[in-house]
């Protein structure tokens, strides 16, 4: 698999982590005093659990899991309102496979499903719109969700809806943007990071300077960085050589597929369709300003809110979380999930209580299924 | 977050629609191209995009990727050498 | 018929419809002309007859089994739901060291379901079934509502005989056996996927389904020591490797780099976010075998198509009981568990 | 959980869904909590190893047989799906002489399917089990999307061993033979039609359904030349006698006055036009036995509780060959004929 | 069962055959020449059948099967247009059992379910009506059909629809009456009928007089007559006295349930909701005058046929009858079904050619089914 | 044609619709008793009708039903006679 194994080449691989050792030594890294290093996207936390990278790397490296998982920050108050389209007479909810599992008051949509909602996972909005045109007796609604990466797709997508006219189209727009929880994490007096990790995949949409504030406001290196094994380690070696030359800059790891200044034409389709909602609910970090999106009124035909007068459009709802879950702690990086209390006791992945044991990308599910937690030290 | 894959676009499938098959290691899906078109769409034909949920999201840039991939392995290059040292080292331990 | 005799079964609809449930002369019509026209049972009782002279051994024991087969598409790259139905039982007597002997099946018929595709799906179950030298020698049919089923359903059940002092079982697994796979991995699973079409992706892969019956027959021959055999399917690789772990109170460690996988599958995997450790095989198995014996056994097992493909991939330690691990490409290890749910195609 | 090890197998869902289906965990806890829990399977592999000394007899024979279950309303009076899927596939087997030894129970369930319900299922399986003496000892649950099943499927399979000389075949009934019924007929089909609900009708009907295991070897061991017995299921007790008439070469006589039929049967198949013959019967057969050893047969049968209503209907005749016809309660004379399709409710 | 089993004496029944035998061989029956009696009701014709009357009753009088048979003369066009109408998408096909497998040139309502259409089979139109009050998102069609006794039960189904104003339920009205193809059998040259029995349910609503042309204008006896066995004996034993003594009346065997007069309330809501189409298609006999039913304009919004444009409503359709089938000629007395080529060759309760084989009231399937034509004579 | 079949209101369901239960030995079903109805509905509980396609067609006339038996049974009663003879005179046949 071309630009996917070579990243992943092992002989490499052992050099990295030689020099991020030799490295953390230098700057008097160690397992007690640790350099803390925020990956800030769950697919990063995902795939440091795959590889093993957080074994494998100095033990003066310690990461703490962001929030960058869509799937993992939905509130419940947004889960249990899915559920009330899905279950509405006529409708077929569609939704990314990712959030099938995660639990409202209601349940999931799995068991709304189970209980005779129609809900289906599709790969792409373009499938959904798709379903719609083959409907055209029925209301198809897309579960829109997601950072930066993922908002041109349900954009354009609608905005071919808006072009064909398809009016039995909707798209329930739960996208959320990365930098404002960022400013949040540090304005917190409370937070100890050192350097970031970003996500290569919304700087391929918005560019490398959208992160600028974290190195001149905030005094914090931060490397936009890929995917592949060898891109996570370089990229922690480029913020460990920040570290240790004082530096605070914007880097960009994943030049291959990250423009300095992102994609023009995605950027476009967002601002078009999209505007900042006053502020959005996260999961375990509460109402951050202008973190969320919504449809423009242009496309009010297209909005699942103003179609069925849910969400925002009712007025703003709150759930409150389960009972003794630390979801919020563990994704602001306070506690690692082993240190919540309801970790392996009430819940894991067949009944999880938070979302981050819900989502794959979760930090809480990637330390159950990868055995941070359990595997035995080396 | 946000799952992307090196892909290939292979064919051009709905010019109106912005619609181009891709390749992932034999996998194929058709994809939009829209947002990384900036000229004749079958120019796209050959290129390497990166795709998620369905949408070529960005091209890739192979003289980037090259770069990364030379520094990576100069980098392994230097570790076998490393290596080999340790691993002598290691024999002529053995034999005293 | 003018002179009172019964009209020869002949079956003229195209369709399936609740008459041919029903239990009267349509329904005979359907079991004649479709079902027992490809099995050939013997006879006609509402059940079969059946001498064995291996099941009467001294020390032998009989081995029983039974599956329901529901995949979606019904036919698909590399076989059909009748193969799946007629393999699938062959190899979970097979893995047992059981003999396969005899298989029952039992056809549950969307209304609309067509009648020719019942009757091809009888001609791979009779064709796979002269391949694993079984015989279908009993069954059922039963016809319900239009969307109360998905077109067909078969459950087959099986009856082999295990010969005296045979004796395989997950619990046999010892220290430092070996993990051994016949072949590729997940190109069931990955085909299935691709071949349902709501994902849109379309692939080369084919089914890799297949009776096993004679793999472990040749691997039992050269590897006698054999420990115990799973056929890797609902839950993939993943968790048969999990069972035995659990059975056996040991770990298992895998090695990523010695994983069989097709480039399509990878890439599958990863354009959906799956692991292909959790992808079903449908004649793939895992096989302990102690240490010495490995290399005759994956010679036996090269020997065969169904085999060809065969390699190591890990072995059985002592401690951390019923855990299941991979050592990674480059040192690291992480934990294979079972799969909670199902494996869900994710975004992110 | 901390300490690494599995944590208990619970189920705390109150309804399938599809990641029960997925062959990882959650499928476990179903399969463990509902399942195996009520069965006590001898074991977990992939396949149920078995013995038993009866098989081993010189002459004995293995019985082999399937049927698929899938009855709306799945609860009924007197009974559940769990109960027709044991007494269902016990009665193939002690129909045919065989002694039941084993089940296995194959599970297709909808998405959104009640655990509830399956817990409430798998007991009735088990008790019903224990009550006719064979164990339940493999099996497989299948979890499909909602609107692909209704709601739970039952495929059991049954193995059981003929003993040495006994050779109970419809083409043993002789010229002279009296037909026996154990009692009334077509309770199962008539509870069955108005526990459905579409007809808005409403009975204290239940269904007949129950193991005849005993019945039979009670029928034996009194009447030893006992021919050949048939449970009336599917098209009731015309396509019983229709069948056996055929593969005797013979005729078949009813005597209307004779057929033992409830009040509410009659009722019901006077509304809806339908034929009581035609009824399915769920613990209903009938039996051919030689005429001298009729009433030994009737007096064994009535001694049980699944026989106390046992009666002769008719006999077998020379010619005609594969004809049932029936003598009307005055003198008149018509053919008996198997079932074309289903019978439908009809105004006219 | 009372008012049923005490008419199926057996007793009586021997007393009755040996006073028809009596009768008969008072005016001269014999098996060569005959006196015929049309039983016009395919209940009777089943009746017959079912207790093996034609086989007990003296060997001078010959059973004539006749068309009162709502199923067996339902033309092939109108079984064309039920699939056409249960194939719409949206619609909720009802209808009685018996239709389910009459076919048609795009096979049967059983076939058109099995490839996807919604049809399912009612006890009664108010169940029908029941289904669209709980559908009221989709089109619920009951297929009205039957004679006189069945017409008021969907007149009366369809005012409550109106007065409930359920605008999602709808007739397709196929009633037919008994008198006119009556008519059209005594005036045809060929026809050679001694006595009738009538279809006593038919009387039930429309009363005794309505058969006043048969004695009257054409000089033959008819008795109304009830469906048990002993009901069937009693009036064939009236209709051969009757015959020995040269009267030709209308008698009325089956006083217990038909009022002289009918039912008036029935006659009414028949007359509310239904006028006489100009000429209706029968199988086998063609079109005869103001011999069926159709809905009044004032109901239009419940009269499938409008609400669809299809039936009448959109102009008479014929279509040929299969090839061979001398359905017509066996239901109006001319042969019996055993004289039919097709009979038992391509013909069949298994694969049907005409209707006759499919109703189990039709007289080539109670032939079949009970052995007219295959138990050897005693 | 047209089914029909005895059976007894047992109780009024439903005074506005006009239906009532109607039992047939033993097996119960809602009837519309709309074209049997000629006074308070009550006063058809315990009334014999004739049904068809869920509706109570017409009311049972018990006189004539019992005048229609009588003479069934008289000429049963004949018939028992007849016979009797006819066995007689077989009787003396046999002994002849
Ligand atoms: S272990 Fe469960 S409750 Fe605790 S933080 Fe993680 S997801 Fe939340
Ligand atoms: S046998 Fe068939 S073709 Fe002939 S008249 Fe009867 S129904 Fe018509
Ligand atoms: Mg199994
Ligand atoms: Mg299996
Ligand atoms: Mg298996
Ligand atoms: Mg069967
Ligand atoms: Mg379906
Ligand atoms: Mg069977
Ligand atoms: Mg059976
Ligand atoms: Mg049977
Ligand atoms: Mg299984
Ligand atoms: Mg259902």
């Amino acid at each position: 698999m071309r630009y996917v194994e070579e990243f992943r080449d092992p002989k490499a691989a052992r050099a990295l982590i030689a020099r991020i050792a030799e490295v953390a030594d230098a700057i008097g890294a160690t397992k007690d005093e640790p350099v803390r290093i925020m990956e800030i996207c769950g697919g990063h936390t995902h795939a440091i659990f795959r590889y093993g990278l957080d074994k494998l790397v100095h033990e003066g490296i310690e990461f703490i899991h962001g929030p960058g998982c869509p799937v993992c920050v939905l509130p419940m108050a947004r889960v249990d309102e899915c559920v009330e389209i899905a279950e509405r007479p006529g409708v077929i909810f569609t939704t990314f496979g990712d959030a099938m599992r995660v639990p409202g008051t209601k349940g999931s949509l799995m068991q709304a499903k189970a209980r005779g909602a129609d809900v289906r996972m599709v790969y792409s909005p373009l499938d959904a719109l798709e379903l719609a045109r083959r409907n055209p007796d029925r209301e198809v609604v897309f579960f829109g969700l997601g950072f930066e990466t993922t908002t041109p797709s349900t954009a354009l997508t609608l905005l071919q809806a808006a072009r064909e006219q398809i009016p039995n189209f909707s798209i329930f727009c739960n996208h959320i943007t990365v930098p404002p929880p960022l400013k949040a994490l540090l304005d917190d007096p409370w937070m100890m990071l050192d350097g970031f990790v970003g996500p290569g995949h919304v700087s391929m949409v918005i560019g490398v300077h959208a992160y600028d504030f974290i190195a001149a406001d905030y005094g914090k290196p931060i490397v936009v960085a890929g995917f592949e094994p060898l891109d996570l380690l370089q990229s922690v070696l480029m913020v460990l050589e920040q570290i240790r030359y004082g530096r605070a800059e914007v880097e960009n790891q994943y030049a291959r597929v990250v423009p300095e200044h992102g994609n023009p034409i995605s950027l476009k389709a967002i601002d078009e369709v999209y505007e900042p909602r006053p502020s959005f609910e996260w999961r375990g970090l509460g109402e951050i300003d202008a973190s969320g999106l919504r449809i423009r009124p242009a496309f009010a035909a297209w909005d699942a809110e103003e179609k069925f007068g849910i969400g925002y459009a009712a007025g703003p709802r709150h759930v409150a979380e389960p009972e003794g879950c630390a979801c919020g702690q563990v994704m602001t990086g306070r506690i690692k999930p082993t240190a919540c209390p309801r970790f392996g006791a009430g819940c894991s992945p067949e009944t999880p209580l938070g979302a981050l044991m819900v989502s794959s990308e979760g930090a809480c599910a990637a330390y159950w299924q990868y055995g941070g937690a359990r595997v035995a030290a080396e | 977050m946000c799952l992307g894959i090196p892909g290939r676009i292979v064919a051009i499938t709905d010019e109106a629609r912005q619609m181009a098959m891709a390749d992932v290691s034999g996998v194929r899906r058709e994809v939009s191209v829209a947002c990384v078109v900036d000229g004749p769409l079958d120019a796209l034909v050959g290129e390497w995009v990166l795709i998620h949920v369905g949408f070529a999201m960005s091209r890739i840039n192979e003289d980037e990727a090259a770069r990364t991939l030379d520094a990576l392995r100069e980098l392994g290059e230097a570790q076998e050498a490393l290596d080999a040292m340790a691993e002598g080292a290691k024999s002529l331990e053995g034999m005293s | 018929m003018k002179d009172g005799l019964r009209p020869a079964r002949t079956l003229r609809d195209e369709r399936v419809t609740l008459a041919h449930g029903g239990g009267g002369r349509a329904m005979r019509d359907l079991v004649e002309s479709v079902f027992t026209a490809a099995f050939e049972p013997p006879g006609m009782e509402d059940q079969a007859r059946l001498t064995s002279a291996a099941l009467a051994e001294p020390g032998a024991r009989l081995a029983f089994t039974t599956d329901s087969f529901v995949v979606t598409p019904v036919e698909f790259p590399g076989g059909d739901i009748g193969k799946l139905a007629v393999c699938g039982t062959v190899n979970d007597l097979a893995v047992g060291g059981a003999r396969p002997l005899w298989l029952s099946a039992a056809f549950i018929i969307e209304e609309g379901c067509e009648v020719a595709l019942l009757r091809r799906i009888a001609a791979t179950m009779r064709a796979e079934a002269d391949r694993a030298g079984v015989r279908i020698v009993t069954g059922d049919t039963k016809v319900v509502q239009r969307g109360a089923a998905d077109r067909v359903y078969v459950t087959t059940s099986g009856v082999g005989v295990i010969p005296p002092g045979r004796e395989m079982a997950a619990g046999n697994v010892r220290p430092g056996d070996v993990a051994l796979v016949n072949g590729v991995l997940g190109d069931h699973g990955a085909a299935i996927l691709a071949a349902r079409g709501d994902l849109a992706l379309s692939t080369d892969l084919q089914s890799d389904c297949a009776s096993l019956d004679r793999l472990i027959e040749a691997t039992l021959a050269a590897a006698p020591g054999l420990r115990c055999a799973r056929d890797a399917t609902r839950g993939g690789i993943a968790s048969a490797l999990n069972e035995i772990a659990e059975a056996s109170a040991l770990s298992i460690e895998l090695d990523e780099t010695a994983l069989p996988l097709r480039p399509e599958v990878k890439g599958m995997c990863e354009i959906l976010g799956l692991d292909p450790l959790y992808l079903a095989n449908e004649g793939t198995l895992v096989a302990f075998v102690p240490e010495d014996q490995a290399d005759a056994a994956l010679a036996a097992m090269r020997a065969l198509p169904e085999g060809a493909g065969a390699v190591a991939i890990g072995r059985a330690q002592a401690g951390e009981p019923g855990r299941v691990t991979m050592r990674t490409a480059f040192g690291g290890r992480r934990i294979v568990d079972m799969l909670v749910g199902e494996q869900l195609p994710r975004i992110c």
